[in-house]
């Protein structure tokens, strides 16, 4: 999670902008509930609070959903990644799905995905993909050059094309006019 | 190298010189040009063992390093007798930092001189047996482990001197210190405490490990010399009488400290990479009480009547010793010097 | 690197410590003395033997040799046939066994000969001195006055030089080559020596020959007499004249069986000899036992094995034609030999009395002042003046222990008194050290070491040839001896004083030089002292 | 910021494991061994010290032996120091030493406070907080020259976590621009055998005071130094980093923000917030706390009204530290001082905490020492259990107990 926060970063500075990416500071161990966050902006990025009231959430983990109020601070105009292979019905999520605008919100079976592209259930990379084709806040392009930056060799092209792939997947699900309501006049 | 043995000299290779030696085979200590490395006017008690053991020990280390030698050293007697301000008694480049900490300084200055290519200049660390075997004990032992090329020594008097006579980790049994006094129903330091602190280097499996006197001068030399040569972490443990703390006349230093080795209470060994090589036989065994008696610290094993079950006690360490260490020469006659081998 | 920009205090120069003088702290201070060894204490000669073993230790034996030679001009002469008390004394008989100072000082006295050292006399002062007897004190006293550039003429009455040494001492333990070569050594310092010359009138010869002083060493060639009942007059002898006679054309005849009287070196000498003629039996009959005898008991031994019989506890009553009747004593509670009325019969083809001599001073009797004693001994002062100014006498013929030795010493001890009389001074000896006893000594510097043997002459050998009996040691052997010196009481630059200072108070001199204890700093802890192998420093009380 | 302490050139780097600051130094031991760290001498060597104490022993032999030298620690492990630290400083050595300033337990806590640093301010060493990321990157650059310039050692202090762990982009300057900036260390004092000296001696009651004035002298002499070093790295990298303090909108604030590091950041956004809302209040970040600069404090804080202090650290039974620092600055002038404890043991700063806390400050109603987003109710249960029983036991145990902190609670 920390990492596919820091592949945003990366991906955003590529784009020419600031960017800033941190985990909930936890100690190191594997496997406990993470959040990290990630501000991208045209100014410099002074603030250092977390993030409460994001404009876009990705859950890479939905077991968690109902056991911690996740959506609490995401903005009425904000944007919902979901790493499951389940229908959006299914996850009982209907209140928020409601409270958002349309195609707002997508499901992506990321892991999957990068399994069968990289054999490693690793969904950091896929889920960007996502996001960038959801938000338009960074182009395919950058975040597949932040994938080769941050994981040089066979890996990184691996995932560079899980993110392609779920891109264009969500991509060819969006409406015109979606990916161009920019978070960043009011990026905190 | 093999000690000559001419069994006809005069004083053989006991005495510190021997105009009948050729003068390779006469001691550091015998020169004229000996660097007197630990220089007069330093403040140590009379006839202060551990002085004594610093010079012997830093002349040989410089001859061999050819004057390229730092020092480092931890707190205590021979720190603040050596290098009170405004005068320092030390002729070489000598750095101290703290009481626990001498081994790291010395990683460190030996680090510093590998990352400038400077192996020609050795590097030593020295400390007391408090600084040693106690509080720079992590140290020392951080050092071993890295094997860091420093050679360590440690001038052991057994307990905390500088302080006022307090116990240590090598307080020898039944010994009267002022945190272990003469009374009760076991007077003085218990029986079965302590640590061995040379077979603790050898248990790092370090390049070199030794035991030596500043009884046996030619020993000494020889075993500073081989160490001073070796790179990676080295480890020699010095035994210097302190008048002041074991209550002895102070001519008595190295006598008192010959009968440490003839009683085997202290043998002379030699341990490369964690095995015991080499060992100094005894020349004269005597009994421990010849050892004791003159210590003011074991006055109390001497009262009217003797203490013979403690001094018993530690006659069995010593015989321990002399079984596990094979200190006495073998029954066929051959000299003693024979045997001085630091091959 | 700029030094003023080191931090203040906490960074200091470099052996500034030695600002310090620590030698305040000093109740007490180290000195270095030189203690008298026993083996020089014991030495009739007054050898400093500790001093010649020094340079032997490390093969310089000519130095060696002539550190010898200031005291003894025999030194081959002396390591064969002295008694060596200095052996008796040496420290390192309490260790192991005492040096073989004897045999190293015969190695340098052959060595000597085999190399020809010479000794030069000294400037000529113009003063003759006059010695009658060319015996050991007679020639080592001309000797000494030699190299101080006195005139020396000696006379004897003998036919040759060398006194007891030639006419006493059997070839076996004294090869005549060696005694003639150091007494050549001595002549050729320009002595002259008139043999065959029986002084008579003293005085007389004193004035003719413008001597300044004179030296009298004639001696004890008279045998004493004993009463013995009944005697045979033609079979009996008296050891000097038989030993003696050995050196004459013609060997004596003593038959098969021969009885030897008396329990002394001469005794022994003589049975031994006897053996050699040819002497089936030699029997020494002594009125004491073993242990009362005064020979030397390694004498005995070789006596012994060489066939020589003891009857202890006897003493001679009568002689008889073919025997002799001993009479057998027994020991009171107080060690002394008793009568006991028993008797027996010895055969005996010759007896040979060994009792002991006198002087024969009869010619002196009318010098003025001069004290002679019953057995004609001379009486003499501390200087071995006699009471007559400019006379003085030495060796037997004084009260003395008759031995080679004794009579070597009087010889230099006269030397000394006559030429500082002749240089109208006095010689005062210089004060002794104290005696370096063997407490001491730190033995346990010294290395373990036993002493070297000599070489024997087979029995059989011994009994019928008079080839030498003891060999001489090589020189490896010889330095191995030396090297068992403990150099009592005088420092011999082991460099302990110098190693185990943990002030560095001890400044070392260089070699030959020795040592000096630097007072400002040494804080006198006596590691010094402690640590002296040989017992050359001692504390003394602090005055500063 | 392993890469910018690569590029001064290190020689010797001893360090052993402490969270926040073990991934520096990971990644320093790999550049070691990749032989990426070029120092002047060539080499550069990584030692694995058997502790904190150990590590900075090294660094002492290290620097005394003319090594530049590095180490980075945190919390317990620069407590574990302590003693060397002041030995270093004693010794006018030149080590620099990152902190990952983090609480000091127990409860043991990991996260970001300055507890740790603030623990040993009086050390004798150069403290020098980072804002950001960027800033920490130059503070090292500069920390170098400053230390061998003065034979002082340097701590350059950064957020635990706020820093160590974010992930931003940062300017990393060419070994050519730092080779320019920082010449190779030319020691003072030097163990060598062609030149020996003793070093370390003990020094009695005669000197003692004078050896510490100079220890004095020496911070008073880095005010000037610091302010040179930044001009200067001004001019060479076009970059303003570091120096003593830094204002931000306090020409004609009536209330001014005092802070140290990271934390500076979100009050300037406040600050530009609140200045849009019309109200008059301005930042002054210290850079250095140690020496600690009493000029340029009171310069910049004696026009305004009220200054408020909000310090991540607490001096229990005395309340603010850095305030305290900040009233004798500005001793005799009638400006108003607050201390507002913040962030503890890694709690969030927010804006909307900051902004309630400045209004009740400029209301008069702030109460000091102020805590900021204290939990009163946490604090009045525990307080009325322990008035109920004597042995209440452990006092975390029971706060954590009611707050059920979970991962996703930001806090």
């Amino acid at each position: 999670m920390v990492t596919a926060a820091e592949l945003v970063a990366i991906a955003a500075f590529l784009d020419g902008k600031y960017a800033q990416a941190f985990p909930s500071f936890g100690s190191e161990r594997m496997g406990a509930p993470v959040m990290a966050f990630c501000r991208m902006s045209d100014r410099a990025i002074r603030l250092r609070e977390p993030v409460m009231n994001p404009d876009a959430l990705i859950i890479q983990d939905p077991t968690l959903l109902h056991q911690v109020d996740l959506f609490a601070g995401l903005s009425p105009s904000g944007y919902l990644l979901l790493n499951t292979s389940q229908e959006l019905s299914e996850l009982g999520l209907d209140d928020l799905v409601a409270r958002l605008p349309a195609d707002h919100v997508r499901t992506v079976p990321a892991t999957d995905i990068a399994l069968a592209q990289t054999g490693r259930p690793i969904p950091n990379a896929a889920l960007i993909g996502g996001l960038a084709a959801q938000t338009g806040w960074v182009t395919l392009e950058a975040v597949r050059k932040a994938i080769g930056r941050k994981f040089p060799g066979r890996i990184g092209e691996a995932n560079a094309a899980a993110a392609a792939a779920v891109y264009e997947a969500i991509r060819s699900l969006q409406p015109s006019e979606a990916g161009t309501g920019s978070p960043l006049a009011n990026a905190n | 190298m093999a000690d000559q043995r001419i069994k006809f000299y005069q004083t053989g290779t006991f005495t510190v010189g021997n105009r009948l030696l050729d003068p390779e085979r006469r001691t550091v200590q015998a020169r004229m040009e000996r660097t007197n490395s630990l220089d007069s006017g330093h403040r140590a008690c009379q006839g202060c063992g551990e002085a004594l053991g610093a010079r012997y020990a830093i002349d040989a280390a410089m001859r061999a390093s050819n004057n390229r030698l730092v020092a480092v050293n931890a707190t205590g007697c021979l720190e603040v007798f050596s290098t009170p301000y405004p005068e320092s008694s030390w002729k070489i480049p000598w750095l101290h930092s703290l009481f626990g900490n001498a081994p790291a300084v010395a990683a460190g200055v030996a680090a510093a001189l590998e990352a400038k290519g400077r192996s020609d200049v050795r590097v030593v660390a020295q400390g007391g047996d408090g600084g040693t075997v106690d509080i720079g004990f992590g140290c020392l032992s951080g050092l071993f482990e890295r094997n860091d090329d420093v050679l360590y020594l440690c001038y052991d008097n057994g307990a905390y001197m500088n302080t006022g006579v307090q116990r240590s980790g090598s307080t020898p049994p039944a010994a009267r210190t002022m945190t272990t006094p003469a009374v009760g129903p076991s007077p003085g330091n218990s029986f079965g405490t302590g640590k061995n602190l040379p077979r603790i280097a050898m248990a790092h499996a370090i390049p070199y490990v030794a035991t030596a006197s500043v009884a046996d001068l030619h020993d000494l030399e020889a075993k500073v010399t081989k160490a001073t040569m070796l790179r990676g972490a080295r480890y020699i443990h010095i035994f210097v009488p302190c008048p002041l703390g074991w209550a002895h006349d102070p001519a008595l230093t190295i006598t008192i400290a010959r009968l440490a080795i003839e009683t085997g209470l202290f043998p002379l060994f030699e341990a490369e990479r964690g095995r015991v090589v080499a060992r100094t036989t005894i020349r004269r065994k005597v009994p421990v009480e010849q050892y004791l008696e003159p210590q003011g610290r074991f006055k109390h094993l001497f009262g009217d009547p003797p203490d013979h079950k403690t001094i018993g006690a530690i006659q069995a360490i010593a015989d321990e010793n002399i079984e596990t260490y094979n200190l006495l020469p073998p029954e066929d006659g051959v000299g003693h010097e024979a045997l001085r081998n630091h091959a | 690197m700029v030094l003023d920009t080191k931090p203040f205090a906490i960074t200091l120069d470099p052996d500034s410590s030695r600002a310090n003088h620590t030698g305040a702290w000093r109740t007490m201070r180290p000195v270095y003395v030189d203690r008298l060894p026993p083996c020089n204490h014991a030495c009739p000669a007054g050898e400093n033997i500790q001093a010649w073993l020094y340079h032997a230790e490390e093969r310089r034996y000519e130095e060696a040799w002539r550190v010898l030679m200031d005291d003894n001009p025999l030194p081959a002469v002396h390591g064969r046939v002295c008694y060596h008390p200095c052996e008796t004394a040496c420290n390192r008989a309490q260790l192991d066994e005492a040096v073989g100072i004897h045999s190293v000082e015969r190695f340098l006295g052959d060595e000597a000969i085999a190399r020809g050292w010479r000794i030069e006399p000294g400037p000529p002062t113009g003063k003759k001195v006059l010695i009658v007897g060319a015996g050991p004190s007679g020639l080592s006293c001309a000797y000494h006055l030699a190299r101080v550039g006195h005139a020396v003429e000696i006379r004897d009455a003998g036919p040759r030089a060398g006194g007891m040494m030639r006419f006493g001492i059997p070839k076996y333990r004294l090869p005549r080559e060696i005694l003639d070569a150091e007494i050549a050594r001595i002549v050729a310092m320009g002595v002259t020596i008139h043999l065959n010359c029986h002084v008579a009138d003293l005085e007389a010869e004193m004035r003719q020959g413008r001597f300044d002083a004179a030296f009298l060493a004639i001696g004890a060639h008279l045998a004493k007499r004993t009463e013995i009942p009944g005697r045979d007059a033609g079979k009996i002898l008296d050891a000097a004249s038989f030993l003696r006679s050995m050196e004459g054309a013609t060997l004596p005849r003593v038959g098969r069986r021969v009885v030897v009287y008396g329990g002394g070196n001469t005794a022994i000498d003589v049975a031994r000899t006897a053996k050699r003629l040819g002497a089936e039996e030699a029997v020494i009959v002594y009125r004491r036992d073993r242990a009362h005898m005064p020979a030397h008991a390694y004498e005995i031994d070789e006596a012994i094995e060489e066939g020589v019989v003891f009857r202890w506890l006897h003493t001679i009553k009568g002689v008889e034609a073919e025997t002799v009747t001993v009479e057998v004593m027994e020991l009171d509670a107080t060690g002394r030999p008793r009568p006991t009325g028993r008797y027996e019969e010895l055969d005996a083809d010759t007896l040979i009395l060994a009792i002991g001599q006198n002087a024969d001073t009869a010619f002196l009797r009318h010098v003025p002042g001069l004290v002679i004693g019953e057995d004609g001994i001379v009486q003499v002062d501390g200087t071995m003046m006699t009471g007559r100014p400019g006379l003085f006498a030495g060796g037997d013929m004084v009260p003395s222990e008759r031995t080679v030795t004794t009579a070597t010493g009087h010889g230099k001890k006269a030397a000394r008194h006559i030429d500082a009389y002749l240089r109208g001074s006095r010689y005062v000896k210089p004060e002794s050290h104290p005696i370096a006893t063997y407490d001491t000594i730190h033995t346990w510097y010294y290395t373990d070491a036993e002493r070297s043997t000599q070489p024997l002459l087979e029995a059989v050998r011994r009994r019928s040839t008079f080839d030498e009996v003891a060999g001489g040691l090589d020189p490896d052997t010889a330095l191995l001896e030396a090297r068992r010196c403990l150099s009592c009481g005088n420092c011999f630059e082991c460099d302990n004083c110098y190693g185990v200072c943990p002030d560095n108070a001890v400044i070392k001199l260089g070699p030959g030089k020795r040592f000096r204890f630097d007072y400002d700093y040494c804080k006198g802890c006596g590691i010094c002292v402690q640590e002296c192998p040989c017992g050359a420093i001692e504390m003394v009380k602090e005055t500063h | 910021m392993a890469a910018a302490v690569a590029l001064c050139r290190p020689e010797v780097i001893s360090c052993y494991p402490i969270t926040p600051q073990t991934h520096i130094v990971e990644r320093l031991s790999e550049m070691v061994r990749k032989g990426e760290i070029g120092s002047a001498s060539g080499g550069c060597r990584y030692i694995n010290a058997e502790s904190e104490f150990g590590a900075l022993s090294i660094l002492i032999g290290a620097s005394a032996a003319g090594a530049r030298a590095y180490t980075a620690t945190a919390s317990q492990g620069l407590l574990f120091m302590t003693e060397a630290v002041y030995n270093a400083s004693g010794l006018g050595l030149p080590i620099v030493m990152t902190i990952g300033n983090r609480a000091i337990g127990a409860p043991i806590n990991i996260w970001n406070d300055h507890s740790d640093s603030m623990a040993l301010r009086d050390a004798g060493w150069i403290q020098l907080h980072a804002e950001s990321n960027q800033e920490a990157v130059d503070l090292h650059i500069q920390a170098f020259r400053l230390a061998e310039a003065l034979g002082c050692p340097v701590m350059v202090c950064m957020d635990g976590f706020v820093l160590t762990h974010a992930y931003e982009p940062v300017d990393l300057p060419t070994q050519a621009q730092v080779d320019a900036y920082l010449p190779p260390y030319e020691p003072i004092q030097l163990l060598d055998p062609d030149d020996p000296m003793t070093i370390g001696a003990m020094v009695g009651p005669e000197a003692f005071a004078e050896v510490r004035y100079l220890a004095h002298h020496t911070q008073l002499r880095a005010l000037e130094e610091i302010a040179t070093l930044k001009a200067e790295f001004l001019r060479q990298f076009g970059r303003e980093s570091g120096g003593l303090t830094e204002c931000y909108r306090t020409g004609d604030a009536e209330t001014i923000l005092v802070a140290l590091g990271s934390v500076n950041g979100t009050i300037r956004d406040v600050v530009d917030e609140m200045r849009d809302a019309g109200v008059p209040v301005g930042s002054l970040k210290i850079g250095a706390y140690r020496p600690f600069p009493v000029g340029a404090v009171r310069e910049a804080l004696h026009p305004c009204k009220r200054a408020i202090v909000v310090e991540k650290d607490l001096a229990p039974g005395k309340g603010g530290i850095v305030s305290s620092d900040v009233k004798m600055a500005l001793r005799g002038l009638p400006v108003i001082v607050q201390t507002v404890i913040a962030g503890l043991g890694g709690r969030s700063i927010t804006k909307a905490s900051l902004i309630r806390m400045i209004n009740e400050a400029r209301a008069g109603k702030l109460d000091e020492p102020h805590f900021l987003d204290l939990d009163w109710d946490v604090i009045r249960t525990e307080l009325a259990r322990r008035r109920q029983r004597r042995r209440a036991g452990p006092t975390a145990e029971h706060v954590l107990r009611q707050v059920n902190a979970v991962a996703s609670k930001v806090v």
